[in-house]
């Protein structure tokens, strides 16, 4: 029954309902976009009305939230810590510095453009972007995950080699042990 | 205060007899002081020792480019006189070699490591592992005013298109707003 | 002739000839040894008769020999675990100097605490007890650490708790001119009143120190510790019984006859409980796996001696079952410690970690035999402990449940203690090319753990022998009235059906395990180094397995109860005493004047007292 | 019976004049010959034993002069089995001490006769004390024994066994006056020097001479049985002799003197207290000697601390009087004899092998001389009472004696004075198998007679541990003699065995 | 035929435990969340929660006993929750209820907590490791004053099985009253039984990244929380038959379970986090006392 293509059309719209309305959100903390997370989450802008709500660990977690810059010794820990998320899972940039760089664009040790590296789902521009934009951009991922197209983590399985490679050139020759990635 | 630091000056003066150049006209509590690099560790253990200065602020360096040196300056305060020293010296900047001073505070194991990494300044003896902050690095040290940063990043990221002018974000809102640009500010933006 | 003959015949020459066995090879003296265990064994278990009796006549003294089923409930621990701990500790004890001088001992102490069981009389009784005493103390030292200090330790409480027993012996012998233990029980009310309870008292006191109840039990931990660990599964699991074995016949035959009777049975009680707690805490704060299991059977014995103490019908039938199983799950668990000490070379819990995929059947069994320990249902080790609190409670000793309980809960900390640092945790380099032990050593491990799951489910097997042991004790038969096959009751007719339980729980646990594996390509395996700490990797010589100061918290909360340690005390008495006796040493002082005046001196003063000394 | 008393006094005491003569024709006749007298004297000993046991005591008469008025030996069971004793460990030494090794100018032949000589004068003197049944007869062998036990002490001509010679000699003589004046009281009073005859008029004596002469007796031969505080010569002796003469003070020097003292107390006088003094002065002798055993660091110090020890509970056994005391006593006398020479031999074999005297030297002794080693842990284990070896009965005996007379504190004195006893002995025996030695010493083997004779005590020591049927009938039997006062006197003055 | 029914009848009773316990979970964040002023999610957020991590595509484990151990932690919850009686005097769930006692299910609970010990042992998380210390200890603190009142009861009623108990409360009235002291003790050991605040420093995400689950995600994670719905819920069932005479039908038993779930919810929502030595403290403090005062009580009535 489950391999029967109309059954597994019902059970993937079940799923992505599930997963759509139950977002566990790890906030990575990398830059200073970090603050705008505690009222997005708390009593003003309360994004647990729509099941969002932080996870500790990403063994956990559903959403790789980045706020903000990436140094390369920072982009490091994110890709293992993207990596040990368990499938689906999805990635918001975060304020114009995971887009374009932003005001650190020629500073020697911070990367400037995420979808490098990690295989972003949504950006949400604005330096910083207001807990508003936050929940716009979340919303947006729902509806991509209710449209099946929030398929991230596939498109960074299948371009792995890819990622790899710019990973690689940023993070330099020697930098040892990110684990195989083989799922 | 101001009495008691000219005695402090007074006193250093007398057992240092090599103390280049002093200055206490800063309005807080602050003295600052210049000696030979070698004379380093001989006035901070005094001031550790004999005069209580047991706090170490902090150690930093100053990149004077032009004058082909840096400055070298270690802070450090007295709780009981409540007066921050800054005992300052010069190095060459081509051979910038001098004394560790973390047999007298083990905190200052962790400055030299960084003044080491970021300006290439070798302390002698100096006991830590080579990388401190940056990983992998293998160009001039980053803080040396001579540095290209921004070349160094074309070079080693990815730069997303639209950003081509790499136009200083200064000099849009000058012509916008038709504000002057800082001379200093024009020196390095292109 | 009968088999009381032939058994001791066999384990004493088995123990000698294995000595000169070691001479000829290797091969022959393992041989010698196990086939002595085995065939010992197996004639006895064949053989034995409850009534079989051998008389000895040595010394003007006559020595009797028996069986009952009290001693034959014990020896089913002892020979047991002899034949399990026998197989265990021929790859265990493999490559070691003096094998031939350990299992002559080996057999040796098999040999006392086979006599044990069997002596009819009080001098027969001191003989074995003192032969087992002496050949676990030379096993104790065999390894030489410390041999001076643990080695002594042991060797002077066992003997002091020898010599109260004796003392004890004369002085029934005093009474009642003879020696059978027969004469004792039916002479002892015969006794004087201060006879009475003082020959209790020392045949406790006696006890008691093999039993280690809680001021004599100093001794315990570093001896468990330090004997190798294939003979520590047989000292603590049943030379340690021995001692409950004497308290047992001295609950039943003595103290229940004596005016004092109560305050006795709540003291032994009481102190049984305050060594449970207190070494269940010492327990937890061990950071050698040794030591925390020997701290734990301190423990287990203090559960025991309780139950003893306590002296009812249930709670005789929980204490002998708890003996029981304790011998099981404790021998079982030193086992897996020799095991993982073999394989892995040291059994400090801050070095050893994550060897559950190199030996995964001595992770099973010690998972088996922790669950046992704690007392958690499925297993048998529930089964002793649910009729140690209902005996405690119907007896009204309603405080005693709560210390009890205190240790039990309290237990848990040091089971998960010991399995996680040993089997969990993150996988070391180090002990990378670690391998499950050899199939001598898992087999019967494996065996135990598979008999606590069975009899978890099926008491009834050992209640049997218990009820046996119970009714040659002058206990109404208990069958039916306080356990059927598979169903526990207790004094108010509440009861437990232990087959419905294993049911249950293995109903829940493969459909749980099917829910899970179904799916299975879903999930994968990664390694203990793959976790999730900030997104930091540990690197290859990094291990974040969490090892030191383990129950931090918990020793924050309990520290005033840590505060006082009874070795302490031990020592400066032991101190003092020694600075005394250095002191007398000085009399002699090796002066000839000196020895000349003390000779004039004495002759002078006893000139001057004889008229009041001597009457002519 | 295929000889006399007698004969185990004259024989010996010919032989002994006869060794330097013999030694002229053949210098290997000097070892040889005491070995083979003895031998022979133990043959006609066990001979007269049996004899004896089965049809009482025997008395002979020297030259005629009938008791009270000459002298006369008296084999009973109790002195004949002590005689037996003392010649059996008398021939054990004997094998041993051939060509011992640290003799080491075993080969000189001045020494060797010495020695030779003065072991024979030794065993004439204690077999002369324990058969005489005359009081002044007995004063005299007391007086050869001391003397040879000097001399022997010395037998290292070095300063410290000289030291303890004299200290020997200084004690000893103290103890020959009080003896002297005590023989010189009962004479000036009652005129007869027999004990038989002087336990018979015993009670002419007016109280105060009795109680002078009991307590001069009693001071003198506490003295040769090591009676606290008269014991301060022994610990240097036992120390400072060879190891096969220290065998000897244990096994035959203080078996006489405690022969002596109960002797005197149960024969000669009958007088209120002196059983309670024995519990008294052996309960006090033992904690001393024990306390100071304790803390010895010297091996053989510590073994003879400890022999004082035992001593004291002899003492104790004897002063619970009654056949049961009497024969734990016996028992233990037999006991320590064969232990304690048992533990000497092979500890001076061991202190030997680490060339040091001290117990913290003999680490790891047991993996070079595993044999003598092993012989030295049975002797500990069998001393500190562990069953099943030999020491354990005779402690069960005393423990039984007492609570037959229902003195429970000295059990519990005796038992917690075990407990001390234990953990020095476990502690030297934990050392030589236990502990771990850095530096190999080499192997070193006791000579086969040493051997031998180790051997062989450590058997009985197994056998009488295992089946203590084969000493016990004896020494019930002589218990049963000793008491038998009335039997005494009986026999030695109506002369009813006389052999003559 | 009958097991078949009883099997049925376990079954459900396991379903509704699931389908209650998450229930009020959910409405545990909504109360929560209007405590906090904000809307909160809704009541069925759980459900979704716990469909999402069984429907993740991937779930990682580190060994057999991270793999094992939701096994473990459903053997404690439905075994203890088929043990217990869930109505009074109904057939309709009787289950096992009259075939263990209230020792017998005072030890049972635990397994489930070893089980997850050793998951998390496995794991090789150190935050893992600390979590299982802190929440075992905290286990020893509670559990004292939990069993003096368990005991109590037993003895002021000579009985240990909870049918007894619930039959004696129709005669006698709720055990609340009857025994107030050990009512008392035992709802403040609840407090620690369900690790809320100010009891939650096993799990404490900000410190230790969520503790002993911080590696469990996925399916692992979602059995988990069914798990601890059911345990929920099998807890409350437990304090109302032993306390409040059981519940006669369902909806009496939701009402009585809800209010005593609202104890640990309330006090935990107004509660700061306490360090596990200070849990420990507290347990031993008041709580004890109360016990043991119950104890006397049911000792001298």
């Amino acid at each position: 029954m489950i391999n029967d293509k109309n059954s597994q059309k019902i059970v993937d719209i079940i799923q992505n309902f599930a997963r759509k309305h139950s977002l566990f959100v790890l906030a990575y903390g990398t830059g200073c976009g970090a603050i705008e997370i505690p009222p997005t989450m708390t009593s003003r802008y309360d994004a647990e009305r729509f099941g969002i709500r932080g996870a500790a660990t990403p063994r956990q977690a559903d959403v790789l939230l980045i706020t903000g810059y990436l140094t390369t010794k920072t982009v490091k820990r994110v890709i293992r810590v993207y990596e040990q998320m368990q499938d689906p899972k999805y990635v918001i940039g975060f304020g114009s510095c995971t887009i374009n760089g932003g005001m650190y664009w020629d500073s020697y040790n911070t990367i400037k453009v995420l979808d490098r590296y990690l295989p972003v789902d949504i950006y949400i521009n604005g330096c910083m972007p207001r807990p508003e934009a936050v929940i716009e951009g979340f919303i947006k991922l729902q509806k991509k995950i209710m449209e099946g197209r929030a398929e991230g983590a596939k498109h960074y399985k299948e371009n792995l080699e890819w990622y790899r490679a710019n990973q690689k050139k940023v993070l330099g020759p020697t930098t040892p042990h990110i684990q195989e990635y083989n799922w | 205060m101001e009495e008691k630091k000219a005695q402090i000056l007074e006193k250093l003066q007398k057992v240092f007899p090599e103390i280049s150049e002093t200055k206490n006209d800063f309005p807080y509590n602050r003295v600052d002081l210049r000696i030979e690099k070698n004379k380093i560790p001989a006035i901070l253990f005094y001031l550790k020792d004999e005069m209580g200065y047991k706090h170490l602020v902090h150690i930093t360096c100053v990149d004077w480019l032009e004058e082909g040196k840096f400055e070298v300056i270690f802070i450090v305060w007295s709780p009981v006189d409540k007066i921050k020293v800054f005992v300052k010296t010069f190095l060459d900047r081509n051979n910038p070699v001098m004394d560790n001073v973390d047999m007298i505070w083990r905190q200052a194991n962790t400055y030299e490591r960084e003044l080491r990494e970021m300006f290439g300044i070798q302390f002698e003896g100096l006991v830590a592992p080579k990388e401190f902050i940056l990983e992998d690095w293998d160009d001039m040290p980053p803080m040396r005013r001579d540095f290209d940063t921004e070349a160094y990043a074309r070079k080693r990221f990815f730069a997303r298109p639209g950003r081509e002018d790499a136009r200083d974000v200064r000099q849009t809102i000058a012509e916008r707003t038709g504000e002057e640009i800082p001379d200093f500010a024009k020196k390095y933006s292109r | 002739m009968n088999i009381i003959h032939i058994t001791l015949g066999i384990l004493l020459g088995g123990a000698i000839l294995t000595y000169f066995a070691n001479k000829i090879s290797g091969v022959v003296r393992d041989l010698m040894f196990i086939s002595t265990i085995v065939v010992a064994a197996a004639l006895f278990f064949i053989k034995m008769t409850p009534d079989t009796v051998a008389v000895f006549n040595l010394g003007g003294i006559t020595l009797s020999l028996g069986m009952n089923h009290l001693g034959l409930l014990f020896s089913i621990i002892i020979l047991g675990l002899a034949v399990l701990a026998g197989f265990y500790s021929l790859p265990y004890m493999k490559g070691k100097d003096n094998l031939g001088f350990f299992y002559m001992n080996y057999l040796l102490s098999i040999f006392g605490m086979m006599g044990i069981v069997m002596s009819k009389d009080l001098v027969s009784f001191f003989i074995f007890w003192e032969i087992m005493t002496w050949s676990s103390y030379l096993i104790v030292v065999y390894n030489g650490n410390k041999a001076n200090k643990i080695g002594i330790k042991y060797i002077l409480f066992s003997a002091l708790g020898a010599y109260s027993m004796l003392m004890a012996i004369v002085m029934v012998y005093s009474q009642l001119h003879s020696f059978s233990i027969a004469d004792l029980s039916a002479g002892f009310t015969t006794m004087p009143a201060s006879y009475q309870i003082t020959i209790a008292l020392l045949l406790i006191t006696g006890f008691a120190v093999k039993a280690a109840m809680m001021p004599l039990h100093v001794w315990a931990p570093d001896a468990y510790s330090n004997a190798p660990m294939s003979y520590t599964a047989m000292f603590s699991g049943a030379l340690s019984k021995m001692g409950v074995y004497g308290l047992v016949i001295v609950f039943v035959t003595m103290v229940s006859h004596l005016p004092q009777n109560f305050w006795v049975r709540e003291t032994i009680a009481w102190l049984g409980a305050i060594t449970a707690g207190m070494a269940t805490i010492y327990a937890i704060f061990q950071d050698d796996a040794k030591k925390l299991l020997a701290y734990s059977s301190v423990a287990q014995l203090g559960y025991i001696i309780t139950g003893v103490a306590i002296g009812t019908e249930i709670s005789m039938i929980a204490a002998l079952m708890l003996s029981i199983v304790h011998g099981m799950f404790k021998a079982n668990f030193f086992m897996v410690v020799g095991a993982v000490e073999r394989q892995a070379g040291t059994t400090d819990l801050t070095v050893l970690t994550g060897l559950i995929r190199k030996m995964p059947w001595t992770f099973f069994s010690a998972l088996m035999s922790a669950i046992a320990l704690a007392g958690i249902p499925p297993l048998v080790g529930y089964v002793g402990k649910w009729m140690l609190y209902e005996s405690l409670i119907s007896n009204g000793n309603y405080i005693l449940v709560i210390v009890i309980f205190f240790a039990s809960t309290a237990g848990f900390l040091y089971v998960f203690k010991i399995l996680y640092s040993i089997f969990l945790g993150q996988e070391e380099p180090e002990f990378e090319n670690v391998k499950e032990a050899p199939a001598l050593m898992v087999i019967p491990m494996v065996i135990i753990a598979l008999l606590l799951g069975f009899f978890g489910a099926f008491p009834g097997y050992l209640l049997k022998y218990i009820d046996n042991a119970l009714v040659v004790m002058g206990y109404p038969v208990s069958q039916g009235k306080w356990w059927e096959m598979t169903t526990l009751f207790n004094a108010w007719g509440n009861k437990v059906s232990t087959d419905l339980i294993m049911y249950t729980t293995i109903t829940v646990f493969v459909t749980i395990a099917i829910v899970l594996f179904y799916r299975w390509k879903n999930g994968r395996y990664v390694s203990t180094k793959d976790i999730s700490l900030s997104g930091e990797m540990p690197k290859e010589d990094e291990n974040y397995s969490f090892k030191l100061d383990f129950y931090k918290p918990f020793e924050r909360a309990i520290s005033p109860l840590l505060r006082y340690k009874i070795s302490k005390y031990y020592n400066e008495f032991a101190d003092g005493m020694e600075a005394f006796f250095d002191w007398t040493r000085r009399i002699y002082n090796g002066n000839a004047q000196t020895y000349a005046i003390y000779v004039i001196t004495f002759l002078v003063i006893l000139l001057l007292i004889a008229n009041n000394i001597f009457t002519v | 019976m295929v000889g006399s008393p007698v004969q185990l006094i004259a024989i010996p005491l010919f032989a002994a004049f006869l060794i330097p003569l013999l030694g002229k024709a053949w210098k290997e006749l000097v070892r040889i010959t005491p070995g083979v007298v003895i031998l022979y004297l133990l043959y006609l000993s066990v001979d007269l034993l049996n004899y004896t046991i089965e049809h009482g005591r025997v008395v002979e008469v020297i030259a005629g002069w009938t008791p009270p008025w000459g002298i006369d030996l008296v084999f009973s069971p109790f002195s004949g089995f002590l005689a037996t004793l003392m010649l059996f460990m008398g021939l054990l030494v004997w094998i041993y001490s051939y060509r011992y090794q640290t003799f080491e100018d075993y080969d000189d032949y001045e020494p060797t006769l010495k020695y030779y000589l003065l072991l024979m004068m030794m065993i004439t003197a204690s077999v002369g004390v324990v058969l005489t049944g005359d009081i002044f007869n007995l004063f005299v062998f007391i007086e050869i024994l001391g003397i040879t036990a000097y001399g022997l002490t010395a037998y290292y001509r070095h300063r410290d066994g000289a030291e303890a010679s004299f200290k020997y000699l200084f004690i000893g003589s103290l103890s020959s006056t009080f003896l002297l004046l005590a023989i010189m009281i009962i004479y000036s009073q009652l005129g007869t020097l027999n004990m038989a005859d002087i336990a018979v008029k015993a009670h002419e004596l007016k109280p105060v001479y009795k109680i002078t002469a009991l307590v001069l007796f009693l001071v003198a031969f506490g003295i040769e049985a090591e009676m606290f505080p008269l014991n301060g010569w022994a610990p240097d002796a036992y120390s400072q002799a060879p190891a096969p003469v220290g065998a000897a003070f244990a096994g035959i020097v203080v078996k006489a003197g405690l022969y002596t003292v109960i002797r005197l107390i149960y024969t000669l006088f009958e007088v209120g207290g002196t059983y309670e003094y024995l519990i008294v002065m052996g309960l006090i002798t033992m904690f001393f000697a024990e306390f100071a055993a304790f803390s010895q660091t010297k091996l053989k110090r510590m073994l003879a601390y400890s022999s004082i020890g035992q001593m004291g509970l002899v003492l104790v056994a004897f002063g619970i009087g009654k056949e049961e005391g009497v024969y734990a006593a016996l028992f233990l006398m037999f006991n320590h004899a064969i232990i304690k020479s048992l533990l000497f031999m092979s500890g001076s074999y061991l202190v030997y092998k680490s060339k040091n005297k001290y117990i913290s030297e003999l680490n790891g002794v047991g993996k070079m001389m595993p044999v003598t080693s092993f012989l030295f842990a049975l002797g500990a284990f069998a001393i500190v009472g562990f069953p099943p070896f030999a020491g354990f009965w005779s402690k069960l005996a005393v423990l039984t004696a007492a609570a037959d007379s229902g003195m429970l504190l000295i059990i519990a004195l005796i038992l917690s004075i075990s407990l001390i006893e234990v953990i020095y002995y476990l502690r030297v025996v934990n050392r030589i198998y236990f502990v771990k030695r850095d530096t190999d010493l080499g192997i070193t083997k006791p000579t086969p007679q040493a051997m031998f004779s180790m051997l062989v005590l450590g058997a009985i020591i197994l056998i009488v541990g295992f089946y203590p049927d084969v000493i016990t009938g004896v020494l019930h039997k002589a218990s049963a003699t000793l008491l038998d006062k009335g039997s005494y006197i009986n026999d030695v003055l109506s002369l009813s065995q006389t052999i003559n | 035929m009958d097991f078949l029914i009883k099997t049925l009848g376990a079954i459900a009773t396991i379903i509704v435990a699931f389908i209650v316990g998450m229930l009020y979970m959910g409405i545990n964040r909504k109360i929560t969340a209007r405590v906090q002023n904000r809307v909160g999610p809704p009541v069925w957020q759980n459900y979704i929660d716990a469909l999402k991590l069984v429907s993740k595509k991937t779930s990682v484990h580190h060994g057999v006993m991270q793999h094992l151990a939701p096994a473990f932690l459903m053997i404690s919850s439905m075994g203890t929750l088929l043990f217990i009686p869930i109505l009074r005097g109904q057939s309709w769930f009787p289950n096992l209820s009259y075939h263990g006692d209230l020792i017998f299910i005072l030890y049972f609970m635990v397994l489930g907590s070893l089980g997850m010990a050793l998951g998390a042992g496995q794991t090789g998380n150190p935050n893992a490791a600390i979590g299982i210390t802190r929440g075992l200890s905290q286990m020893v603190g509670f559990e004292i004053p939990w069993v003096m009142a368990l005991v109590a009861m037993m003895i002021q009623y000579h009985t240990t099985s909870i049918s007894d108990l619930m039959a004696i409360q129709q005669q006698h009235g709720w055990l609340m009253f009857q025994n107030p002291l050990a009512f008392l003790a035992a709802i403040l050991a609840m407090l620690g039984m369900f690790r809320y605040s100010p009891f939650d420093i096993v799990g404490a995400p900000a410190e230790l990244a969520s503790g002993p689950i911080s590696e469990f995600g996925g399916k692992y994670l979602g059995l988990m929380m069914s798990s601890g719905s059911i345990f929920a819920f099998t807890k409350l069932t437990l304090y109302v038959d032993l306390f409040m005479g059981g519940a006669s039908n369902i909806v009496v038993l939701l009402i009585e379970t809800f209010t005593l779930y609202l104890i640990p919810m309330l006090y935990g929502l107004v509660s700061p986090r306490y360090r596990t030595e200070q849990a420990i403290r507290y347990f031993w403090g008041w709580p004890t006392v109360l016990g043991l005062a119950a104890l006397v009580y049911s000792v001298v009535i």
